[in-house]
């Protein structure tokens, strides 16, 4: 077993000790999204017309409030300076901390999005195209999450600091995923939005690793 | 081409500053003041936008000189992180609140100019969104440089963030203007460099050269001040 | 500058608020820094 | 003569514009033991930081076999078994489970090897407990063991005696001995005797206004 895998189910075995973290973050999702129904009015046309950004932006604050604990348990226990020593590049520990954290956010909050969507009056093949925009444009956010999780490694007020860095560069993101299904209620396909998603999760996976794994460098000195 | 690599010693370029800034800051307190002149007495009226256009001679160059500093801290950010210049941090960190004062010139120009040819003082177009953005960069870019206990840490890490901020303002801007189309009925008005005719052109670069020299005058007045404030640093630490 | 003319000066204000102030804070910045390198005798008069 | 196996030259490290400590050079053959002594603050850790390569040195080489471990970075990581003051360990990982994984994150398999390092180390009734459940000695008896169990060829350790009690110690020079026996070398940063033949190099308080910090005056 290499280096990355081991890390990756490392990750994972310690989330399944704790599960409770997770479902603390699914229910963020879920409790924050029924809130707007509460407070905009339960009229299902707008509803439905809201749900794709508002389940968006939702999905975006869940991820990144898990984000902030990705290093910094690590670097408060020492186990951050044995990843730095570790005979294998550094770039592939921050992509498995990242795969890590995308498979326990990024993808039950993709499936649990549709049935959220049903709830906020989108139908057709509204909800479905939601998961699959969610699944194809989560993984960005846990990129650029984990790089804003690995600069602010030992800041003061790393929590706050963290969503400012990371929230203006989700933005693209956002606006794909949520525009892909606006485009579908307007007769148009989801695969060009679709492709650019994947277009940005590219991007981030060819850059982030390298920042990161640079971030931990000067966060170890 | 002048050789300016001589000013990568931190105290060299602070005796260069000290030398330049005086005549800096005259040269640029006569360029404001003849560009304002201009800028409400010499040029016409736009036929479309009526004098708000006057608005214009702040507006642009601060939105062009506040998407050249994110550039800058990108390049300071790599001559940091390549070739470790000390020079290139404290520039860094003086210059980002620069770029985030006229960020926010850009924006709030922009909203004034809006609430007559808009009737309201925002509207989310696609400059003006992407500008936003920019400016919660820079705010975080300058949080970062401040948020560590070692001065070093928040260089550097504010260095990678502007590195990677660089590489996604196309990105943004090319998203945002997608969204834009998308939301935006196109029959408005554009917050854009008026039609260019030489009356208006002249004031314009006019105001964009001052602006420019006031720009520089700063950064080189707050690095002078972050170079003296690291010596002090320095001192405590020694002592 | 007949119609509008409060826009065009309050963005006129505006800029000049927040250019100005940050000269001043900067020249502000500047001044404390270098008194208190002189008063740990680090700063050399010339 | 034969040069020896590591060397170091004109090593320095600045942290926050002070020198932490400045032209320490020293040379380390199979078998040898450094002991890294001084005051809190003489830089003790952060040399061993600077050796590993997880501090960029101000000034000055660290080779191996007479190549300068900067060249090939993930090969020196390769050679080397760090215990910081912190332990590396997952608190909610078992023993067992933090010892292979912290092997396997070497790019080695702990086999039967990990039976030894549990003896060892007196943790094979612990080994199935989940380490934040266990003391500060159960603890650095834990990380001690990781260390035995790497098979590298440096050990870099600091203070590798702090909350052990006598039998522990007495483990720890054990396999450190035979370590050293094996032709392997060891750095330790230590406040305490060791307890095992070797040599020591003090670190003292170094004139910090000496060179100029960034954004000094002289240029």
């Amino acid at each position: 077993m290499n280096g990355f895998t081991t890390l990756l189910m490392r990750d994972l075995r310690l989330v399944l000790r704790r599960p409770g973290d997770v479902g603390v973050v699914l229910a963020f999702f879920v409790v924050a999204t029924v809130l707007f129904p509460l407070g905009i009015g339960p009229e299902t046309n707008v509803l439905a017309r809201i749900a794709a950004g508002v389940l968006w932006c939702a999905a975006l604050f869940a991820a990144l409030l898990s984000l902030d604990r990705l290093f910094a348990a690590d670097y408060e226990d020492g186990t951050l300076d044995l990843l730095l020593l570790a005979p294998w590049p550094l770039e592939l520990a921050a992509l498995a901390k990242c795969a890590a954290h995308w498979i326990v956010t990024g993808l039950p909050l993709s499936l649990l999005a549709p049935v959220l969507g049903i709830a906020f009056g989108l139908d057709g093949p509204s909800p479905l195209a939601l998961g699959v925009t969610l699944l194809v444009g989560t993984p960005t956010l846990s990129l650029i999450g984990g790089l804003a999780a690995a600069l602010t490694l030992g800041a003061r007020k790393s929590g706050a600091l963290l969503a400012l860095l990371a929230l203006p560069l989700c933005v693209p993101t956002l606006i794909f995923g949520a525009g892909a299904i606006e485009a579908l209620a307007a007769g148009e396909g989801i695969v060009t939005h679709v492709a650019i998603l994947a277009a940005l999760a590219l991007v981030a996976l060819a850059t982030t690793p390298w920042a990161i794994a640079a971030a931990l460098r000067q966060a170890g000195e | 081409m002048v050789d300016l690599h001589f000013l990568a010693n931190p105290a060299r370029f602070r005796r260069f500053s000290q030398r330049v800034l005086p005549s800096l800051g005259f040269a640029t307190a006569l360029m404001l003041a003849v560009g304002f002149y201009m800028a409400f007495f010499v040029a016409p009226a736009d036929y479309q936008q009526g004098d708000t256009v006057r608005i214009m001679f702040l507006h642009v160059p601060a939105a062009w000189l506040s998407m050249a500093g994110y550039a800058l801290l990108a390049g300071l950010g790599a001559s940091l992180l390549v070739w470790r210049h000390p020079l290139a941090a404290l520039m860094a960190r003086a210059a980002a609140p620069v770029g985030a004062s006229f960020a926010a010139v850009c924006l709030l120009t922009g909203s004034l100019w809006g609430r007559p040819m808009w009737g309201t003082y925002w509207v989310w177009d696609a400059r003006l969104t992407s500008m936003l953005l920019l400016f919660f960069l820079y705010l975080g870019h300058i949080a970062l440089s401040r948020a560590y206990d070692s001065p070093e840490r928040g260089d550097r890490a504010s260095a990678i963030l502007a590195l990677v901020g660089v590489i996604n303002l196309p990105i943004i801007k090319f998203s945002v203007d997608w969204w834009n189309t998308l939301h935006q009925p196109a029959s408005i008005t554009r917050l854009d460099a008026p039609a260019i005719h030489n009356s208006i052109l002249v004031p314009l670069l006019w105001m964009a050269v001052s602006l420019l020299m006031l720009f520089v005058l700063l950064v080189l007045l707050r690095t002078e001040t972050e170079i003296d404030r690291r010596r002090l640093e320095n001192a405590e630490a020694a002592a | 500058m007949s119609n509008h003319a409060a826009y065009i000066l309050a963005a006129y204000l505006v800029a000049a608020a927040i250019l100005g102030g940050l000269v001043i804070a900067s020249l502000g910045a500047r001044n404390r820094v270098r008194r208190e390198l002189a008063a740990r005798g680090l700063e050399k008069r010339r | 003569m034969v040069p020896p196996l590591l060397e170091v030259t004109g090593l320095a490290c600045r942290r926050g514009g002070r020198l932490v400590f400045d032209r320490v050079s020293f040379g380390l053959g199979a078998g040898e033991l450094l002991a890294l002594t001084g005051r809190n603050g003489s830089g003790k850790t952060s040399l061993l930081r600077a050796l590993a390569g997880l501090t960029p040195p101000e000034a000055g080489t660290v080779s191996w076999r007479g190549v300068d471990v900067a060249k090939d970075p993930e090969t020196w990581r390769g050679r080397l078994a760090w215990l910081g003051h912190l332990e590396g360990l997952k608190g909610d990982l078992t023993v067992i489970e933090n010892l292979l994984i912290a092997e396997r994150l070497r790019g080695g398999e702990a086999g039967d090897r990990l039976d030894g390092a549990l003896l060892a180390f007196d943790l094979n009734a612990l080994a199935a407990r989940e380490v934040r459940t266990l003391s500060a000695g159960q603890r650095r008896r834990t990380a001690l063991a990781r260390i035995a169990l790497s098979q590298a060829p440096l050990w870099l350790l600091d203070e590798p005696l702090n909350a052990l009690d006598a039998p522990a110690q007495a483990a720890f020079r054990t396999a450190l001995q035979s370590h050293l026996a094996a032709g392997g070398l060891a750095i330790a940063a230590t406040h305490a005797e060791l307890g095992v033949e070797g040599r020591s190099l003090e670190l003292g308080p170094t004139l910090s206004s000496t060179s100029p910090p960034p954004g000094g005056e002289e240029g």
